[in-house]
């Protein structure tokens, strides 16, 4: 099960979805937003998508997963849209037989949907700047009155 | 060929909108297309060497050719979860 | 916060309790009752504990991981007693400003509780045996009418 | 001096008492409450060597000395979790 949503997380759903008699283990990650990054202070974010590649690439890496763990379960939800500090963005929850393979397939997941799943977080610093995070570019703040642009 | 090719993120911003149609040769390919982008939108010439570029939901090299009807997208370097 | 209890864990009071505006990445951990093991059905299982030793087994153990890890937030529950198919039987929680610690920390903790802390299962199979999971000890199965002992 | 040994999971099941009460010289190790419970509960000798033994709830090593009035605990293989 993945889901892309603008509503925030109900993480006992997840649990429940990949609940079965044939697991021992679960694992829940859960991605939340920080107060600080690099000493600097965030006031809220703002993720966006896009929508028909970020559904298909999460439908194939938890097909991946599937394959490699031999899951019980798994499920991952990413929140988009407003979110404030302390809000969980992303979860990704797994059930296995045994708990090596829970742990390994969550730690793969959430990793490999932070390379390639099609999701972009702005920051809206607590000093009034905004930011698209993009690793590896060197992006310009740009203050919210001045819309987008560079 | 018409392709319309989806911007996001930073990439909009620079744009200064969500989308470009261009039109290309059949048989274009994704360098093609890039060099396209970078003369119609300098703005979006300097990170344009850091966007992935994704031909119906999936990433594709530079060297691919861009089938006729395919969606296209822009898509910088990711920051989700 | 450790605890050690009779009563259902409830997963959303322990995520509550691990969240931090510090935190980036919570890791949860539950321990489920599977049906099968090696092909033989479970029925339903019994926890015991020494209850002075295993608190202060689970004090420690978060306290450790505390100071490895740098956590911004950490809960460890128990339950021990009477459990169904598909119950946790344990939680662990852990949050953490970057995701990498989180796993660790999580798996460090559940990969060491099962080591150290004095809670044992008992196996109540479906066929009517019960037999105390004592891990490199070879232990007799009894049947529930003949009681302790042999 | 008079120890009280906690007995769980297989280890009372064979002794058919969570506790059993050893008087022991002043000094004794570990070791020699081994011996003492081997010899007091012959079902446990065969188990014995897999248990590890606690005192103030801590694992102690068999040439431990036992403080007077500690609380000591047999611990079987744990399977929690």
């Amino acid at each position: 099960m993945v889901e892309i949503t603008t509503a925030p997380i109900d993480t006992e759903v997840l649990l429940r979805q990949v609940g079965s008699p044939q697991a021992g283990a679960v694992v829940l990650f859960l991605g939340t937003t920080r107060e600080f990054t690099r000493g600097r202070q965030t006031g809220s974010l703002d993720y966006e998508c896009y929508p028909e590649m970020a559904q298909k690439k999460l439908e194939e890496l938890e097909q991946q997963a599937q394959a490699r763990w031999l899951l019980t379960g798994c499920a991952i939800v990413h929140r988009i849209g407003h979110l404030e500090i302390g809000e969980a963005s992303v979860a990704v929850a797994v059930s296995t037989p045994h708990r090596q393979a829970a742990f390994e397939a969550g730690q793969w997941l959430i990793d490999t949907l932070k390379q390639i799943v099609p999701i972009w977080k702005k920051e809206n610093w607590a000093d009034g700047e905004s930011q698209w995070v993009h690793p590896g570019l060197d992006v310009s703040p740009t203050l919210p009155a001045t819309g987008s642009g560079n | 060929m018409k392709v319309d090719v989806r911007l996001f993120a930073v990439a909009r911003d620079l744009a200064g909108s969500d989308f470009i149609s261009l039109e290309l040769p059949a048989g274009s390919t994704v360098a093609q297309l890039r060099a396209r982008l970078s003369a119609e939108i300098p703005a979006l010439a300097g990170v344009l060497p850091h966007i992935l570029i994704a031909v119906g939901s999936d990433y594709v090299r530079d060297d691919a050719i861009i089938p006729a009807g395919s969606e296209v997208a822009c898509i910088p370097p990711v920051s989700g979860g």
